[in-house]
C-alpha cells in the first residue's frame, strides 16, 4: 500500500491533493523550483525538494529531477496534479520502469486519447457518438472537400496534437475550406510539430458538458454525473457548475453510459473526464477525454459527496471501488468560480504580484481551494490562477446567491482579480436562467464589462480613506509638521496656535 | 488646513475639521462627513456614517500621498495633492512626455521578443514587443507612425510592473521634440 | 416580507446570520457595544450602530438600545442568535408590541420551556417521556424523600430557573438527600433569585443527544434529526457530531416524532431544540427545550442540506415549510469543534488578546465559522468562543480524519487556544469507536491532558527560529552591531576582521 | 558568536556558523544543521531540513531576545541569552522574589472581588482575589500560609496580562526577607 505520496505540482492542486493524502494518514512530499521556495505547497507538505530554476521545462516538467526527489524521499507513488506531467504518457511510463506507482492511468490510454484522431476513431469503434467529419489524418485536399459535401458547412479544422485554440479553424463557407486548411496545418506544425489536421462539423449553438469517470484496475468503472462548463473565455473554462441546467435525467444516464463506455475502451485507470459537446437540441457527441483529474471536479465532489483524490490512490493501490453506479446520487447544486490574477478591464491582462491583504469568504456551503497567503508574491511564471471558490446549494437558486454573496466577502488587495468580471456573471439574466452556450461571454460583452456605479457617498469615503490615512503616516513620521499642519484644525485652536509661536 | 485629493476623474477639496478618538469631521468639497473612522487591520479602515458600514481597503502607493483605493464598488487611483505635488506637476507640463510614445510594461514579465530595432519606421498595429507573463504572452503594437528612439531592455530580460520597455518618436509632429 | 434584518448580536453568529440574510438579498443592520467597534459583524453589515458600553448587560442585553437602532434603522424584524436575549420572554414580547417581527417563538413558548418545572409538566401531558422524579416544586422536604425513596438514588437535584451547571447537586446516598437539597435551594436562590428545584433519577452513563426542530406558523412541525453532543467539560458542549453513533434508526425515528410533539405541545414556531439524556440502553428522557438556534446547529445544516437560518426568515415571513418529514434525510457524517481562547495546560483559563497570526483551514469538507482577523483584539468581555470547526464526511471515519487535517492545519498565534486538546480528542480510542458518554473527558483525563512529544530535531527547529528572527531584527536595528558580531561567523572571515581592525 | 539559548528546561549553545540567501548552517550544542531557513510571513518561519519540511510560528516578547514559539507538537517560551541578559539574571538572583508570593493575572480581565486586606494572615487554599474574564469567573488561592503584604488593584479595576496584583509573605521563611 502506498505510504508516501511526493505530488509533482504546486498551487491550489498541490495543497489541494496533500489535503485528502494526509487525511489518509499518508506522508505528503512537495517538489519546488527555485520560484516557489515560499509557496504553500511546500510549507504544507511534511517533506520539500528543489528540482531546479523557475521555468516549467527545468523543474515541473524535469522528469529525471522529479523521480530523484521521489527516490530521494522514498516516496512510493507520484500525483501529477493537472498540467505539467499529468498528461504525459512517457512519464507514466517512467515512473513505471523506476517502481514509483504513477497515480493515473497508464501510458496506452494517455496516448490513445492525446491524439485526437486515434481517439476519434477509437469512440467511433465503441459506439460513442462523435462530431461528424473525418476519421482519418487530411492529407489530400480533395477529400477533405468531400467530406465538406457530405457533412454540410460551417465546420471545423482541428489539430490532431491540439488542444487551447491553436491549430483550429472556423469554416462558414465552401470556398474558404482550402485556404483555412492550409493555415491550420501551417498553425499546428509550428504549436505542436505535427500536421495532422481533421474537420468536424460545427456545432452551431454549442454547449460544453463533460461526465467525471472513476475506474479501477479491476474493470470496473463509474460515472460521477456531469458538470456544464460551458461560460468559457478564449476556449478556457471560467465557471462550471453540475447538475448542468441544459440536460434532462433521460440524456444525462445515456450520456453517463457512453462516458462509461469510452473509458472502458482504453482499459482506463483512475479518474478521468469525458468531454462532450451538446447541441440546443441535445444531441451529443464525443469531444476529448481528460485523463486526469480536472481543475473543475470540486463541483463533483461537492454533490456527489466523494473525494476524487481519496479514490485516485484506493484505486493506484488496487482496491475495488467503494461504490456500484446505482449507489450514487446528485444532492443539491454546486458552481466554481475560477479567480485569476489578471486585470479584466484590461483585456485580461495577467498581474503577477505580492498578495497585501486578504480575506477569505467562508461560511455554510462554500469551499475554498487556493494556496496564497498574505505577503506572497505570485510569480510570473506559472498559471495566473488564484483560487476556486465553490458553492453548495439545495437549489440552482441558492448556489448562485450563495456564490454572490461568497464574492462580495472575497477581497483582495495587492494583484487585480476577475471577482467583479464573475459577479457580473452571477447577475446575468442568461445565467440566471440557466439558458447559456459557449459564447455567453462574447454575447454579453457590454453587460460584463461594465463597471459598477459609486455614487458621490461611495467616492467620498474612497476620499477620506486616503486622506485619513495620510494624515495619520504623516504624523508617524513627522510628528513635529503635522502638530503644525492640523493645529488650525482642532477645537483647542487658539491655545495650540499661541505655544507654536513661541 | 484644506489639501486637495483626486480620484483621476474628479479633485476635491478635503478637509479634517475635528478628530477625536475614531470620531471625525471631515469636509469634502461642500459636504461635511461626521463619521466614525478606524483602521481595522494594515490598510483596511471601516467607516461608520449615518449608520452606513464601510470597507474600504487601500494600497499605499510608492509615495506617501499616492494610494489605490477598493470600495466595493469600484476601484480608485487616489493622490493627496500638497504644494509640492503641484510644483512637480507644474514643472513636468512641459517636458511630460505623450504617454503613446513610451511602451510600458503593466506587469513583470519576461521579454520574449523584439521584432524592431532602434531607428526602425514603424506603423500603427505594428507589434514592438512581446512579453511574457503567467504562461501568456501580450504583443504591445504602435498606436501610431513612429520612429523607434530606444530599446532598453533586450530578449529574455525579465521586467517589472510599470517599466519603460521602448522610447518612440511620433513622425508628424516635429514640434514636439 | 422581511426586508432589512438586524442582529441583536456579536462574534460568530451574528455574521452567520447576516451571511444568510445577505443570500436572501436582505439588508443586515449591526449593532455594537464599545468594545465591539472593530469587531467583524460590524464590518460585515451593511448598516452599523452603537448601542452602549462593554458591559453586556448596558448593550447585547440593553432591550431600549436594540429597540431604538431597530427604529432608527428601520428594520422591520430582529434575529437575536443565541445567547444574550434569544430566550428572553419580555424581549419577544416587546418587539411584537413594537411592531418588529422577533425571529423566533413568541413568548408563551419562552416562558413555558424555560421553567424547568412547567416543562415537564408539559412533556408529560404530551407523551414525551421526562426522567423520573418529581413534577412540582419541592418545598416539602418529606415529600422529597418519599420521591427518592419511590425512584430510588442514585438522583439529581435542579434549580427550575436553572441552567449551565448552577443549583445542581448530585445524590448518591439517602442520608445526603436533606442536606444536598437545601444547598441546592440556597445557590439556586443566589443564582436566579428563585429556590425553586426538582428532583429527577440520575442517569448513571449519560448520553446528550438533542434534536433539531422547524415549527412554522401553520402548525406544520418536522424534525431534523439528532445531535450528539456528549462530548462535555464542566456542563459546556465541546464537540458535536450528527448522526449520533449510539442510536439506532428506530429509536432515531420515535425520538424524532417526540421531538416534534413537545414543539407542538408549545404551539412553538421558528428553529428549537429539544435536549433528551439517553441511557446506554438507549431509554430517552426530555431533558429541555432551547427556543433558539443552538451553536452546534451547522452539523445539522451540513448533514440535511437545510440553511436552518433562512428557514427561521422564511417562518417569520409566515412562508409554509417548503419540505415535509419524509422529504429530509441525513447524508453522510458531520462533527463540530468548538474552538476556544482559552489555556487547555492552565485549567482552561480564558485568554483573550491579540491575534497575530491566523491560517484557517479550508478544502473539500471544511466549513469554518469565525470571526477574528490579524490584528484584532479579541475582548475580554464575552464568551471566549474563537470559531467553530465543522467538517463532512461520507463516513464518520472519514469526518474524523477531516477533522484532523482541519485542526493541523489550523493555525492561531496571540491567545491559546483548545485545538491541541481537541486533536488529543480525534485520537481517543473511544470517541474513534463511538463509544462515549457526558463523562468522556473526566474518563479520559490523563490522555487528554499529555502533551506531545518534540523530539531533539524539533526542539532544534524551535530554538534555531528565534535564533535567526533576533539576529534579522538586530540587523535592521543596529546593522553595524549586527556585522561585527557575525563577521567572525562568514567564511571570508579572515578579510573582514582585518577591516574590522582598521 | 555563539549565543546561549534556552527554552524553559534546557539550555543550549547555539551559532549561526555561515548564510547565504536563505541558505543556513546552524550549530546547536553539537549538532550542525544545513537548513534551508525563510521568514514566509510576519512571525513565520518556514525551514527544509533535511527534505523535512518545518513550519515555526513565532511571537516576539516584550524584549527583542524573548520569544514564544510553536512548533506542530509544542508550544516553548524561548530566550537568547547574551552578555547583557546573563548579567541582568545574575543581579536579580539575590533579590528575585518567591513566585508564589505574588499573584499575577494570566490574562485580562476585571477584578470581582478582593476578599482580603492589607496584613491579613490567610492560609493554603482561602481566595485572595477573583477575577472575571470571558463570562467566567477565576479565584486565585493562597498557595501557603503567608501574610497579605500589598494589594496593587482594587475591585472593579481592569488588569492586564501578566500584571501583579496582590504581594504576600511567607510567614514561615523569616530568613527570605
Amino acid at each position: 500500500m502506498i505510504k508516501k505520496v511526493l505530488v509533482a505540482n504546486r498551487g491550489e492542486i498541490a495543497v489541494r491533493v496533500m489535503r485528502s493524502c494526509r487525511e489518509l494518514g499518508l506522508v505528503t512530499v512537495a517538489v519546488f523550483s527555485d520560484a516557489d521556495r515560499q509557496a504553500m505547497h511546500v510549507r504544507y507538505a511534511d517533506e520539500a525538494y528543489n528540482i531546479g530554476p523557475a521555468p516549467s521545462r527545468e523543474s515541473y516538467l524535469n522528469m529525471d529531477a522529479i523521480i530523484g526527489a521521489a527516490k530521494q524521499s522514498g516516496a512510493d507513488a507520484i500525483h501529477p496534479g493537472y498540467g505539467f506531467l499529468s498528461e504525459n504518457a512517457t512519464f507514466s511510463e517512467r515512473c513505471k520502469a523506476e517502481g514509483i506507482k504513477f497515480i493515473g492511468p497508464d501510458a496506452y490510454a494517455i496516448r490513445t486519447m492525446g491524439d485526437k484522431i486515434t481517439a476519434r476513431k477509437t469512440m467511433i469503434a465503441s459506439g460513442v457518438p462523435v462530431v461528424p467529419g473525418t476519421t482519418e489524418k487530411l492529407s489530400d485536399e480533395k477529400k477533405a472537400v468531400e467530406v465538406v459535401k457530405e457533412i454540410g458547412v460551417p465546420v471545423m479544422i482541428k489539430a490532431s496534437a491540439g488542444g487551447g485554440g491553436k491549430g483550429m479553424r472556423l469554416v462558414k463557407k465552401m470556398e474558404d475550406l482550402i485556404p483555412s486548411l492550409r493555415m491550420a496545418k501551417s498553425e499546428a506544425m509550428n504549436a505542436f510539430g505535427d500536421d495532422a489536421v481533421y474537420i468536424e462539423k460545427y456545432i452551431e449553438s454549442p454547449h460544453h458538458i463533460e461526465f467525471q469517470i472513476l475506474a479501477d484496475q479491476h474493470g470496473n468503472v463509474v460515472h460521477l454525473f456531469e458538470r456544464e462548463c460551458s461560460i468559457q473565455r478564449r476556449h478556457q473554462k471560467v465557471i462550471e457548475e453540475t447538475p448542468s441546467p441544459l440536460i434532462t435525467q433521460e440524456i444525462r444516464m445515456e450520456m453517463g453510459e457512453k462516458a462509461v463506455a469510452a473509458a472502458k475502451a482504453v482499459n482506463y485507470e483512475g479518474a478521468g473526464t469525458i468531454e462532450f459537446i451538446v447541441s440546443d437540441q441535445l444531441d451529443y457527441y464525443f469531444l476529448e477525454m481528460n485523463t486526469r483529474l480536472q481543475v473543475e471536479h470540486p463541483v463533483t465532489e461537492r454533490v456527489v459527496g466523494v473525494d476524487l483524490v481519496k479514490e485516485q490512490i484506493n484505486i493506484a493501490n488496487g482496491l475495488p471501488l467503494s461504490f456500484r453506479q446505482e449507489d450514487l446520487r446528485q444532492d443539491g447544486h454546486a458552481i466554481q468560480c475560477r479567480i485569476y490574477a489578471e486585470d479584466p478591464d484590461n483585456n485580461f491582462m495577467p498581474n503577477p504580484g505580492v498578495i497585501k491583504h486578504i480575506t477569505v469568504p467562508l461560511g455554510l456551503g462554500v469551499r475554498y481551494d487556493g494556496y496564497v497567503y498574505e505577503g506572497y508574491e505570485i510569480p510570473m511564471h506559472y498559471d495566473p490562477m488564484i483560487c476556486k471558490l465553490i458553492t453548495w446549494g439545495k437549489t440552482r437558486k441558492e448556489s448562485i446567491a450563495r456564490m454572490r454573496r461568497a464574492l462580495y466577502e472575497y477581497k483582495i488587495t495587492g494583484v487585480k482579480t476577475s471577482i467583479k468580471f464573475l459577479e457580473r456573471i452571477m447577475d446575468a439574466p442568461e445565467f440566471i436562467d440557466g439558458k447559456y452556450t459557449t459564447h455567453f461571454i462574447e454575447d454579453n460583452h457590454e453587460r460584463l464589462f461594465q463597471t459598477k456605479l459609486c455614487g458621490t457617498e461611495c467616492e467620498d469615503m474612497a476620499l477620506i480613506a486616503a486622506f485619513v490615512d495620510y494624515l495619520d503616516k504623516l504624523a508617524q513620521i513627522q510628528p513635529q509638521k503635522f502638530t503644525e499642519e492640523l493645529a488650525s484644525n482642532w477645537k483647542d485652536f487658539g491655545r495650540k496656535r499661541n505655544v507654536l509661536r513661541l | 488646513m484644506a489639501y486637495e485629493i483626486s480620484n483621476g476623474h474628479r479633485t476635491a477639496k478635503i478637509e479634517l475639521l475635528n478628530r477625536v478618538g475614531h470620531k471625525a469631521l471631515i469636509k469634502v468639497d461642500d459636504i461635511k462627513y461626521d463619521l466614525d473612522i478606524v483602521e481595522v487591520e494594515n490598510g483596511v479602515y471601516s467607516i461608520i456614517y449615518n449608520g452606513q458600514s464601510y470597507n474600504v481597503e487601500l494600497i499605499r502607493g510608492e509615495s506617501s500621498k499616492k494610494f489605490i483605493v477598493n470600495t466595493f464598488a469600484k476601484s480608485f487611483n487616489i493622490e493627496v495633492i500638497d504644494a509640492e505635488s503641484k510644483y512637480i506637476a507644474n514643472r513636468n507640463k512641459g517636458m511630460e512626455m505623450e504617454g503613446s510614445n513610451q511602451v510600458i510594461s503593466p506587469m513583470p514579465g519576461k521579454i520574449v521578443k523584439i521584432p524592431v530595432t532602434v531607428g526602425e519606421v514603424v506603423t500603427t498595429g505594428q507589434t514592438l514587443i512581446v512579453v511574457e507573463a503567467m504562461k501568456m504572452q501580450s504583443e504591445f503594437k504602435a498606436t501610431g507612425d513612429k520612429i523607434v528612439q530606444a530599446i532598453l531592455v533586450k530578449e529574455g530580460d525579465t521586467v517589472d510592473s510599470h517599466q519603460v520597455m521602448i522610447k518612440l518618436e511620433s513622425i508628424n509632429s516635429g514640434e514636439e521634440k
